[in-house]
């Protein structure tokens, strides 16, 4: 048999039903990992129910910090028979497969190239525990214990994680203590411990993790704190997977930071609205009215909010509204990852339109994006739509701490208040005073005379007086154009990286690769990949819509260019070709939908059947020779 | 198009407690049909505004779309205001009253914009109590669009298509005083003495205030077979007229069949109800939803304030905001500073 | 002052005040030059309200049977004082201006190169008529009058047009025609009658307009008739301009061909939904329950519809949209026409989605579209989006006849009857049996105990089982593109044409032009006018998406092409650089958002500066030398 | 994920008078959590098709998003089902009944589906008497996106979160009574013996038939500060029981207080009702409200028929369509042929 070796290196999954209790076991896992210093990338595959159905948590350990999905399973920890001959297929050659061994395993279902390794949960469960419903619990604290003993982590940090959860309850501590032990007892006295995969505490810890401060949080709560710090008071929304834990971390932080020290009044308003379209509306009412207004959804949202967004486009009103994709087209796969709604999300609505897209690619920018989502909006007069995913949004990701720079203003953009409308000659709503395509705008009740206008979906004059004259009209979308080319100086520009390992592009360099957001961390990876095996790959990590002139610039600098996604139609190559001019035969897509996510080994994959299909013209230049 | 009237103003019209006159009330000059019935609405919504002394600066007018959504542009030139998608202003009202507490909304909508493709937002405004006039102007069809009946349109109404509506009607007054409704009121446009202390009654209130009001279409609904013409809206008027009592007048408090009753409003301003066919108190749903039915079962239409909450909260006090407006918030009450995120960052290690 | 010479080729244009009763007598002119057997083309520019404000009919009169629009006033006919300023400065020099006289012209409206020309139409009809009705009315029959001597409309046909309008009010048809007499005898009295601009029956026409028999109707009524045609059995709206009409024409066309003849009852319904969500959703159940069913809506509709169009795409339920453009986004200009839900329409809904449309550029082409819609639905299971716009919806088009072959049979694509049940084995709604990704479909109600299914909008397996699975949905979506290829195949194919006067492209002519719908006709005679000039450009007129793989053929066998559209943002060229692979850079766009339809002249001068810039590159070919 | 379960029939288990057991109503297993409600709802429906002896087949489910929108797959497995968009099938029911009007439909939903983002659409099926049964498993909240208060919820009800509710929770049956539904009921999911009659007499009759069943979500809502939860919705129950009779049995007319009164139906069928509290008929829309309302005031909530009536006249009818289904019509009758077309052409040359 195949022996695997991987010191932190390697791909733990569970398999578990939900609704058992299994979530906070196996986050206690991650955790632990997380905290002895070891790169972890916990996430979370679950069903569209509520209770009974097959749930997985994957968990990958990487010493050099890559937070993608690798692919493939080392250690399969299988405490649900529903799935289990799936589960059993997907373990990697050498790998193991530990099961609760109360029943024997079905023989038809034996492989001869893994490990099985049962341990007996439930019984022994049965035998510790009084109650079903602890014994139902503490089944996921014991095989933690065992993968303590199998691939050791720290005992302590365990103990310590237990303490820290439930403070106060001590007996809740012991038991789970004791939970702890019986698997790390069990598995001690059964298996060789540890396993050749396993954990090992600073020695091949990739520099930028070792050195570096590291928090563990979910790009929903990061942007969810974005909303607080950005200066958000209004957030309307309706339910829906995967971003209704934004708005329940707003609310939560809120309530803790935002209510008003005199009279334990709230400085914001959380309102759970009818649908997506109340939803919409409501931040469009909200923000036309001077304050900071959010919305957070998913795809179906999007859809219904797609007129709403015409308006807010046309009348210029500034929305933030936060896109958590999942899996379309319609109901889609209501709990998998895409990246899908990237076109329905750039030219939202009928007519003419164009909306500004930010993509953040890690908690720390799902915060700093947030923040700066509310001043574009703000600044530009139109709505601005951070594209997360449910991977990024759901899944706690080690990320640098978040930063606040006090000194930091709210740039609320060219709002006139009564002053500067005094100052203002012959103001008119739509003037376009600076050429910038961006006009003065006035909040209800600032000025007992001046400033008052109609808002309008419809068409009108700079003075903002209603207007069917084509003149008018096309001054003012062609007005939105500039604004929008005006928007390319505003927001985040991409990232370049030169090709791994060499410090100059090399001259006959031509390989590029473009990404955005959860596609990242496993296209860096990839392209590491790549590199060793000779394929110098340049890359730009797509921040934000519209363009950044760089992006024209890579792609001049190139001949060949993955753009690496997770959706179906190449959505992000095309927005590509569309807004750069761009043959589109020069990017290639890489893609990925099944809803899982993408991960570095399907990206190598694909790059390298495309350079050798490429033939001669792509030879790897191998490294030592760069 | 819109023109923009003459700015001239005559020294010695009459003005109001600050020193407003009517005119400072005026929008541009209406571009709906000669006759129409909203533009008396628009009328009575300037008068009532200049009546009440209201700073017209601190007034937000939203609409939706449809001729009565057009309105908002013909009243209070001197208000911002947002005309903004069919059916959906009740959302963009919510959100506007959310930033900023302390203006006076007024929404205006049809009832094609209300009752149809409206009527999930228009319920949950209600449900949510937004302090807001919410008036509708119900012309029993779709004008702007050139005349197919709207969900209000009795049955049996002819359009001027010819077809006779299948549907019963929906009655918007029925459905917000079930629905929970802190005021309700009905009226019909060219009644103005009704209308206007309606509208500053309902501007005085402290929620969601709702006035449906019958306004016909001269256009496409006014004649024999349609039951909502100005002919037969008169005929079925059933009127129930309302005197608005500024603050400070004098409190009546007598109330018995074919009398006043006088009801004390949140801000301390007074109604004064005349009940026409009595049976009930005007806060009492059960009652007021009977007396509204009764009348329709005899093809009348009850008008007047139909029911009154006077310990109505609205969506900012259930929400417990602050009295200081969202919208004026600065960095300092909003931005928990880097010390906060570090707090948070430490939890997260 | 120049003299305008026009036999059969100019422009009249009638500025009204709307809600005046001028509709009526304005397309009593049109249809009059139209029974004369000369080429018009009618055009009602109308604002958003009711009553009151401007309104304009552009008649052009063609000799070679142009039907777009021209560009430029030869005869402005204006009673309405509002507009008069702009409507007097939109006279082409040597041009006309007729007004009503019984109020003076104001002398600053005054120009020195047109001829102004007075008739006290107000007074006249204040002398002659009782009622202040009919002086309103009639006058607009009193100019119509006046421009029957101008320029020699054949009197009789308008005594016989008003005849079969009055049928049976002999005292409207009298009054009518002596409105008639009173224009025409004051024209003749005071002017010069007929004016250079003039028509002239016979002569100059265009030998395919006249040896062929025309018809004048407008795209919409054509529409109506095609799902009648068509088998349309349930119409759900939701009334919107200017799509309006097309719901009203299918209801009056069914109360006259669908009535039950035993019973009197429906064999139809229409139902005017609460909103547009609403009627796709009832749409979609109708569909789903194997009736045909559309909807007719604009702009604004399409973008509620967006989520409920992702459902019929993914659960694959036949839908009929017919959308009728208007100018966007929101509200836009809701009386102006534009053709700029192009992208909207063909990725609608998030999620990755390919919707198939029609773009019709004809009466006669909505019609066949129409039924062919139904059919492709049907045999795609999938919406099918009619593209039209208000040009081509509301306004009156020669249009070759209507047609119908009586052994047409509707092809209700692969739906298993009890019998069909019976014979297939196995059968699962989603497996690909032919390999054309098209499945068999059963309908609710059909076989005792097979074919029962779920349909949903999640994913699921290819027997409709719900499934999460990674595989199952990646093997649904591939199937859906393989649909989508399959349906390049059924839908209408592009029509090509060689640059005109040249039977076979010569070697060196590398010019193309591309367009679909309104923009086809005024395209047609801009290449006209270029190929005059010595260029040569060949045409394709696209149909439908998916494009059809002569679309690409085009593309490649052409180096400059010129995309002709009625947007902003120049959306079929980015559709066809998406999905045809092509550099963008090869297209060029010819624009036009004004609300207005595309001139001929504003396509040939946007072209012609192009190829001036182009310079060296592109040198005239006359006409003589090819 | 759904398991098909074994097709093992008993040979000896009853039959209905076509001869199908109550396992040929089956359908898949479900996924809903242990105990949940809705699942009680499923068999209930499940067992009312089987005493009503409804072909399987001839019935078609369709329903929304959410966890009681799935039901549909859990019963009825040989027919057809549509699991359509959250809030929207309303829509999606009206165009099926139009299309085969000889169906039977079960629309399923939720009280977020119906009662929030489905709040327009489900006003406007009352309004068109689309012939079907709507039931709502209402569960005051959002079971599917895991615990949010729905607006059914009541006020002051705690969710998992642990927030009270500040919202009035909107009454379903009362809406449906005052927006003219022509069948309006509630029950309570584990009220089998009352339900199950419910349902039949729902599917027996002629137009729009509404249940409000409430349906404790055991893992969101079933704790002490929820008044939605099996223990306190069993506190308040005020029992209405309705017993089913089918066609073809003697009809008894008396009705008096604390008595039975029989309501003949549509096509014949008759229900038997026991009235409670009384105070109102079965066929009077103020005296439903009333009764309604009045328990709720005594914070019980009143089960039964609460409104009937037995002239409905279903939306086919009122559109006069054929009696023959529009999916079943061909060619022949839907093609007017060329010459109509040649007559047309005519008219427009
Ligand atoms: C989404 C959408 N659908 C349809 C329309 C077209 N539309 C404009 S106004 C209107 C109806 C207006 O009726 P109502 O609200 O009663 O106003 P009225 O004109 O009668 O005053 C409709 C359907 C639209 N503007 N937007
Ligand atoms: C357009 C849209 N918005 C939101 C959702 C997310 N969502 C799924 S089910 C649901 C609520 C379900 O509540 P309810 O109808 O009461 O059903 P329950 O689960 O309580 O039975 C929501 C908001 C969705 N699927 N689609
Ligand atoms: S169409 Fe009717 S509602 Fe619209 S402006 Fe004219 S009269 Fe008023
Ligand atoms: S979450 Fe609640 S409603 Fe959903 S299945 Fe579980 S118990 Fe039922
Ligand atoms: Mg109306
Ligand atoms: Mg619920």
């Amino acid at each position: 048999m195949k022996t695997l070796l991987g010191i932190n290196d390697f791909v733990v999954k569970f398999a578990n039903v939900n609704g058992t209790g299994s979530a906070s076991a196996n986050s206690l896992f991650a955790k632990a990992i997380f905290r002895m210093g070891i790169p972890v990338s916990p996430r979370n595959i679950f069903p569209s129910n509520i209770q009974g159905l097959p749930t997985w948590y994957e968990v990958r350990v990487s010493s050099q910090g890559y937070l993608g999905r690798r692919g493939g399973v080392d250690i399969m920890v299988c405490v649900n028979p529903q799935s289990m001959a799936d589960d059993i297929a997907s373990v990697e050659p050498g790998g193991y497969f530990i099961y609760d061994s109360t029943k024997p395993l079905a023989p038809q279902l034996q492989r001869d190239d893994i490990h099985f390794m049962g341990i007996p949960f439930t019984e022994m469960c049965m035998r510790e525990f009084p109650t079903p419903r602890l014994q139902q619990l503490l089944k996921n604290v014991v095989y933690v214990g065992a993968m303590a003993a199998l691939i050791e982590i720290d005992f302590s940090v365990l103990k310590g994680l237990l303490n820290t959860q439930f403070k106060g309850k001590e007996k809740l501590i012991s038991s789970n203590v004791h939970a702890l032990e019986m698997g790390f007892r069990y598995a001690r006295e059964h298996f060789d411990c540890p396993l050749p995969v396993r954990l090992q505490q600073g020695d091949n810890i990739a520099p930028h993790i070792r050195e570096f401060d590291h928090i563990l949080m979910s790009g929903n709560t990061a942007t969810a704190l974005g909303a607080i710090y950005g200066g958000a008071t209004v957030a309307a929304w309706y339910p829906i997977t995967p971003s209704t834990s934004v708005v329940d971390a707003f609310s939560k932080y809120a309530e803790r930071m935002r209510i008003d020290p005199g009279t334990g009044k709230k400085n914001f308003a959380v309102v759970q609205a009818e649908d997506e379209l109340a939803a919409m509306g409501m931040v469009i009412g909200a923000s036309w009215n001077g304050a900071r207004a959010f919305t957070a959804t998913s795809g179906p949202g999007l859809s219904l909010m797609s007129e709403f967004l015409g308006l807010a486009y046309f009348a210029e009103v500034p929305v933030v509204l936060v896109d958590v994709q999942r899996s379309g087209p319609s109901t889609g796969m209501p709990t998998r990852s895409q990246q899908s709604d990237v076109l329905a999300a750039a030219y939202a609505s009928h007519g003419d339109t164009k909306q500004v897209l930010l993509f953040p690619a890690t908690p720390r920018e799902c915060f700093d994006m947030t923040v700066d989502a509310f001043d574009l909006a703000d600044r530009l007069q139109t709505p601005v739509i951070m594209m997360s995913d449910l991977d990024l949004g759901m899944n706690d990701w080690m990320s640098p701490p978040l930063e606040w720079d006090d000194s930091r203003q709210l740039d609320r953009g060219k709002v006139l208040d009564a002053d500067g409308l005094e100052q203002m000659e012959n103001w008119g709503r739509y003037k376009d005073v600076d050429g910038d395509g961006i006009c003065y705008r006035t909040l209800p009740g600032t000025h007992p005379s001046k400033g008052a206008y109609f808002t309008r979906g419809s068409s009108k004059s700079e003075m903002a007086v209603y207007s069917e004259r084509g003149e008018d009209y096309v001054q003012n979308v062609d007005r939105l154009l500039r604004k929008f080319e005006t928007a390319k100086q505003y927001v985040p520009k991409p990232k370049v990286k030169n090709a791994p390992g060499l410090t100059k592009p090399a001259s006959d360099l031509k390989l590029g690769a473009m990404f955005f957001g959860t596609s990242a961390s496993p296209s860096y990876e990839a392209v590491e990949m790549l590199a060793s095996e000779g394929y110098p790959i340049d890359t730009l990590r797509i921040r934000a819509f519209p363009f950044h002139r760089s992006l024209d610039d890579f792609i001049h600098a190139h001949d060949l260019i993955f753009v690496i996604e997770q959706n179906r139609d190449g959505q992000m190559r095309r927005l590509i070709s569309n807004e750069c001019e761009i043959p589109p035969g020069k990017l290639t897509a890489v893609l990925n939908y099944s809803g899982t996510p993408i991960t570095a080994r399907h990206i190598a994959a694909e790059i390298r059947e495309t350079l050798n299909a490429a033939g001669g013209n792509v030879i790897p230049l191998h490294p030592e020779t760069a | 198009m819109s023109f923009i009237k003459p700015k001239f103003r005559h020294p010695r019209l009459p003005t109001n407690a600050l020193g407003f006159t009517v005119a400072d009330y005026d929008g541009a000059i209406s571009t709906l049909c000669a006759g129409c019935g909203h533009d008396s609405i628009s009328a009575a919504i300037r008068n009532a505004c200049f009546k009440s002394a209201l700073e017209p600066h601190r007034i937000a007018k939203v609409s939706g779309i449809g001729c009565s959504s057009k309105m908002p542009t013909y009243f209070l030139g001197r208000s911002h205001g947002f005309n903004s998608v069919h059916g959906r202003m009740p959302s963009v009202a919510t959100g506007a009253s959310l930033a900023n507490r302390n203006l006076t909304y007024i929404g205006v909508s049809g009832d094609g914009d209300t009752a149809s493709i409206g009527m999930g937002q228009f319920i949950h405004l209600i449900r949510r109590n937004v302090n807001m006039t919410y008036i509708v102007a119900n012309n029993g069809c779709y004008g702007l669009t050139k005349g197919q009946d709207s969900a209000t349109a009795d049955l049996g109404s002819v359009s001027k298509g010819g077809a006779a509506n299948p549907f019963d009607g929906i009655d918007l007054a029925s459905l917000a005083v079930l629905q929970g409704a802190s005021f309700v009121a009905r009226s019909f446009s060219g009644d103005k003495d009704q209308l206007e202390p309606l509208i500053r009654a309902a501007m005085a209130h402290d929620g969601f205030a709702f006035i449906d009001v019958v306004s016909p279409c001269v256009t496409f609904n006014n004649h024999a077979g349609s039951t909502r013409s100005y002919g037969s809206t008169r005929d079925h008027l059933d009127a129930m007229p309302v005197d608005f009592v500024p603050v400070r007048e004098e409190i009546r408090a007598e109330y018995a069949e074919g009398t006043s009753h006088a009801v004390t409003l949140h801000d301390g301003s007074v109604i004064h109800l005349l009940k026409a066919d009595a049976g009930y108190a005007a806060d009492d749903r059960t009652g007021a939803l009977t007396a509204i039915r009764s009348a329709q079962q005899d093809r009348r239409i009850l008008t007047g304030l139909l029911f009154l909450d006077p310990n109505s909260r609205d969506l900012n006090d259930t929400l417990e905001l602050a009295s200081r407006p969202l919208n004026e918030l600065g960095k300092d009450e909003l931005c928990p500073g880097s010390k906060m995120l570090d707090s948070i960052n430490e939890g997260l290690r």
